[in-house]
């Protein structure tokens, strides 16, 4: 599918959803509420048949966070982009890890390094640091004077 | 001529002589002991350096060639490096076990020496069960090798053993079966004789397919049996660390590992005495001249020649394949060794009866 | 970790293999759960040697960043370089002189053979044979000869820069590559001859670790991993980058899924690769090597995203510029963070010995999982 | 039929194993096949081009290329280099900034070639020298400018 194609296909799935402008994949942005329903469609929509879940990373933005997903078909070979924007406070949304098995690993280390919550996540503990540990290092007011080095 | 034969016998007609019967045969009784302790360490520095040297030159390297002239002195530092080393005991082991496996398979590694021939008339006990004697001596090793590992307090310890008792136990059988071969071609069980009977020809030439079935046999069954490549399970390093001697350091370290050479000679000593004739020369039937020019060659030098062949040939396999599993382990053993082997005794038992061996 | 050590309720041995282990190339730390001899879980534990790369990169600007990734997958760093000057060449909308293109692709199947080398010598080393290491690495010498020539380092190379490479390759450059693929093509039977042929390596591969294709789409395993399991996903040929589209190559695919037919691609891209080379190697066109560039990069405002075929699988970079000369984010998509998740799927009811066959033909680098 | 099949797998393992022995075999009777380099006895030929140190070669008359610019400060990623620099007053009475002191701290470098590339004025080269072990670390922070050196005529 064409990236027109797919976003008039995304605009009747996603009624309020934004798009971006001037991107090479097809970007849009949607809120946690509606995103699990709008995951579960693509994952499954025979038209779509994203089953292919290539990057998954959360964004620091210091008054939000976006956690973007970027699917891929390996049926139709094209690529979709999803950004959700996520409160700055209680960062929390749904898991797909039990669309897609590799955000399993994925969804920890957004956990572990941004402070995500994916609820319904199987196994929601850190993933590189210790269990002990305090903080996100990833999020930019992470401060740690020991490990950085400011240069 | 000097050998070993006329050697011993001049030392114990000297003994006799000077000190009287029971003070001789006991003084023999400890040079005998000594020669056996000395020849362990010898064999043991000799056989190390020989297989990094055989390694070296199979993985295009060239192996230890620091310490000595060529390296010879390799094996040595290491043993003194070794012995200077601490000898952790760890925390929740056994201590008593710990401290005792390790002599427990130098002891079963060096009682199995007895019987071995090393030279015409030079063998420290003809027993007239000399092969079923080695049989059985030889798998108390994997007692002490079970103490090593449940003593440890280490899991990768524990399987390492459970792993080397179920394969010694195992291949148990088929080396015994491709030793029992031989005993039915030659009649007996003492070594002596067995070796006797092959003056005129070596069994693996006289008996024909069977007996080189069984030397396959036997050579894989030695293999596994001494815990080498490919059937090193054990102590399989890349699954186990190293298996039931992770926790083992310094001297009772040194100790397995001696063992280990030691039992990979004893190994290949039986094999040679059964199946190459031990330390008798290459004869060929009634070539007369042919069979006296090879007798010039000393017996103790024919002995051990074909044992190091077949010492070269485990290391061989050690060097070029991979390790099995431990199913497959099992699966090669009882699906074909031991079915092999059994239908080749049959032949080999038809073979001793109809006479067509030569 | 002391509270995992022991066995668990139901009586099934807990343990720890690495992070210091022979087999576990680094430093990954998995805790199996063991029922005899039977594999029930597998749980890595990971972080022995995270260095919060993308930490660190969004304090560097874009000429520096590159060389960091480097120390990712170190043994397809010149990929990795590779993937991070891409991402900065399309945000800044760079033409590439052509020398510069077909340079980078040649050292990229380079490091590819070098890498797959290496996995070779080790694989077989896990399955306990020594001496295919040795022989693997006579290979690899020569190619890292050659990598030290023109990049003037052996493994860590950072010879690529935004806009080109950092220097003209060396004048022996086609010679020397020329006989390492004589040298290669007249050794690769060896291979044959020592490992794939031999019964004993067959049965410790095949059936062994069995990822489907399904599975191995669901858990994102690419490269050789995925290619195994019959999942066609070579970045070169469905996304093509530089000169790929050019190029006369096959993807190498095995339906089987088991380490056997991971083991089988990897061997074939060997193959491949060197025909990539030698269609490369004398069509070298002159010119510049590096465009012209600005002494300060900065890219515009928006997401950027590269895709490469590194000798693990697809490595993702995902630049989020703000407009400065840092990034204000980075992402690196790791092929071997996304494989190492289907370890605990592949091995599970297998044997220890099948761990190993498993993890060895996943080629995992832990520095790549790390970051 | 399974006796023939259980024949054939036994012939086929021998037949593989041996294939392996063999090659081991001809490399173990092939000793010029050895391909050890003897390291400290036989120095390793190293590429012209290979990174091992930053070094600021300086001529016969203990003079350097550097102006002291810190392009190099600048470019390095892991701030290897520090640059401290001070007035001096030439010949013509002219004050102008030359180098103090060019410090290079080895245990942070990472042979990026990042300084030697951004160096307008060739001032600093990669070296070949690879022998990097002491026993004191701070032996890895090094002045590279030689005492008394000045800066070559010319050189802007």
């Amino acid at each position: 599918m064409t990236n027109e194609a797919l976003k008039i296909k995304m605009e009747g799935l996603l009624p309020g959803a934004a798009f971006e402008e001037g991107t090479a994949w097809l970007t849009l942005q949607t809120v946690p509420e509606e995103f699990k329903a709008f995951a579960t469609q693509l994952r499954s929509d025979p038209d779509l048949l994203f089953d292919y879940l290539f990057c998954l990373t959360a964004v620091d933005w210091k008054t939000h966070f976006t956690v973007v997903y970027h699917f891929s078909s390996t049926v139709y070979r094209h690529t979709l982009v999803v950004k959700v924007k996520l409160d700055k406070n209680d960062p929390a949304i749904d898991t797909v890890s039990e669309l897609w098995r590799t955000a399993e690993f994925h969804e920890r280390e957004a956990y572990d390094l941004m402070g995500i919550s994916f609820t319904g996540h199987p196994d929601m503990r850190r993933l590189f640091m210790t269990a002990d540990h305090v903080g996100y290092p990833l999020r930019k007011d992470y401060e740690d004077p020991v490990n950085m080095i400011k240069l | 001529m000097i050998s070993l034969e006329s050697l011993n016998r001049a030392l114990q007609h000297w003994l006799q002589s000077t000190l009287g019967d029971p003070w001789a045969y006991l003084v023999m009784c400890v040079l005998v002991g000594l020669a056996a302790i000395t020849l362990f360490a010898v064999l043991g520095l000799a056989l190390v350096y020989m297989e990094r040297k055989v390694a070296a030159l199979m993985q295009i390297r060239m192996g230890p060639n620091r310490v000595g002239p060529k390296g010879i002195f390799q094996t040595s530092a290491d043993t003194l490096k070794l012995v200077m080393k601490e000898g952790l005991t760890p925390d929740g082991a056994d201590k008593f076990l710990f401290n005792f496996a390790p002599f427990l398979v130098m002891i079963a590694a060096m009682l199995v020496l007895a019987p071995i021939a090393f030279a015409r008339n030079f063998q420290i006990w003809d027993l007239n069960i000399g092969v079923l004697y080695v049989a059985a001596v030889s798998s108390i090793a994997v007692i002490g090798i079970l103490m090593a590992g449940w003593s440890s307090n280490n899991k990768y310890s524990l399987l390492g053993a459970m792993r080397s008792a179920a394969q010694i136990v195992s291949y148990e059988l088929s080396a015994g079966l491709a030793i029992l071969s031989i005993v039915v071609l030659a009649g007996s069980l003492r070594i002596s004789d067995i070796i006797a009977s092959q003056a005129d020809g070596w069994w693996i030439i006289k008996g024909h397919v069977p007996a080189l079935i069984a030397f396959v046999i036997f050579l894989i069954a030695v293999t596994a049996e001494t815990n080498r490549a490919p059937f090193d399970l054990a102590e399989a390093e890349s699954e186990l660390t190293a298996g039931f001697h992770t926790e083992y350091s310094g001297m009772k370290f040194a100790l397995f590992f001696l063992a280990e050479y030691i039992n990979i000679f004893i190994g290949c000593a039986i094999g040679a005495t059964l199946f190459f004739g031990g330390w008798m020369p290459f004869h060929i039937g009634h070539w007369e001249a042919f069979n006296r020019v090879m007798d010039y060659i000393p017996s103790s030098l024919w002995f051990l020649g074909k044992t190091l062949f077949l010492i070269f040939l485990i290391m061989w396999f050690r060097w070029t394949f991979p390790r099995l599993r431990v199913d497959q382990l099992l699966n090669l053993e009882w699906k074909y060794l031991l079915p092999i082997s059994m239908i080749n005794l049959l032949f080999i038992t038809l073979m001793a009866i109809l006479g067509w061996h030569l | 970790m002391l509270e995992e050590i022991g066995t668990n309720d139901q009586g099934d041995m807990i343990i720890n293999i690495g992070p210091q282990h022979p087999s576990t190339h680094g430093v990954l730390h998995l805790v199996i759960t063991l029922n005899g001899e039977t594999v029930k879980k597998v749980e890595p534990h990971l972080g022995y040697i995270h260095r919060s790369i993308e930490k660190m990169c969004e304090s560097l600007n874009y000429r520096q960043f590159i060389y960091v990734t480097s120390r990712m997958d170190y043994l397809s760093s010149h990929i990795n370089n590779h993937a991070c000057a891409l991402c900065v060449e399309q945000g800044l909308q760079l033409e590439i002189p052509s020398r510069a293109q077909v340079i980078r692709v040649l050292l990229d199947e380079l490091t590819r053979i070098a890498s797959h080398q290496l996995w070779w010598g080790a694989l077989a080393m896990d399955l306990g044979a020594f001496t295919p290491f040795f022989y693997a690495f006579r290979e690899r010498e020569m190619i890292n000869e050659i990598m030290e020539e023109t990049c003037g380092a052996r493994l860590t190379m950072n010879y690529i820069v935004p806009g080109g490479l950092m220097m003209d390759v060396h004048p022996d450059f086609q010679r020397k590559v020329k006989a390492f693929l004589v040298q290669f093509r007249s050794k690769i039977h060896e291979y044959d001859e020592l490992v794939t042929g031999n019964v004993i390596f067959q049965s410790r591969t095949k059936g062994v670790g069995i990822l489907s294709k399904e599975d191995a789409i669901s858990y994102g395993c690419t490269g050789p991993t995925g290619r195994g399991s019959g999942v066609s996903c070579d970045i070169r040929k469905l996304y093509p980058y530089e000169i790929y589209q050019q190029l006369q190559f096959d993807e190498v695919l095995e339906q089987g899924g088991d380490s056997f037919a991971r083991y089988k691609v990897r061997i074939g891209e060997m193959i491949q690769s060197m025909n990539i080379i030698e269609q490369l190697i004398d069509n070298i066109p002159e010119g510049d090597f590096q465009a012209k560039t600005k002494a300060v990069l900065k890219l515009p405002k928006g997401d950027f995203y590269s895709r490469v075929e590194t000798a693990r699988g697809e490595l993702g970079v995902y630049i989020i510029s703000e407009g400065g000369t840092t990034p204000y984010r980075i992402k690196f998509r790791s092929p071997g963070f996304s494989n190492l998740s289907a370890l605990d799927h592949m091995s599970r009811g297998g044997k220890i010995g099948d761990l190993m066959a498993t993890m060895g033909t996943l080629d995992l680098v832990i520095p790549d999982i790390d970051r | 039929m399974f006796l023939t099949d259980y024949i054939k797998t036994v012939y086929g393992t021998l037949g593989s194993l041996l294939k392996g022995m063999r090659l081991t075999g001809y490399y173990f009777t092939h000793k010029k096949e050895i391909i050890t380099q003897q390291y400290p006895e036989v120095r390793p030929v190293l590429a012209e081009r290979f990174k091992g140190e930053v070094v600021m070669p300086h001529n016969e008359n203990n003079e350097h290329r550097c102006t002291g610019c810190t392009a190099c400060e600048l470019a390095c990623p892991n701030g290897t280099i520090k640059i401290v620099t001070k007035t001096e007053v030439n010949a013509e009475g002219k004050k102008k900034k030359a180098i103090d002191t060019f410090v290079y701290r080895l245990e942070l470098c990472t042979m990026c070639n990042l300084c030697v590339q951004a160096c307008p004025s060739d001032a600093i080269i990669m070296a070949n020298n690879f022998e990097h072990s002491v026993y004191d670390r701070r032996q890895f922070t090094k002045v590279l400018n030689l005492p008394g050196s000045k800066i070559m005529e010319g050189v802007e």
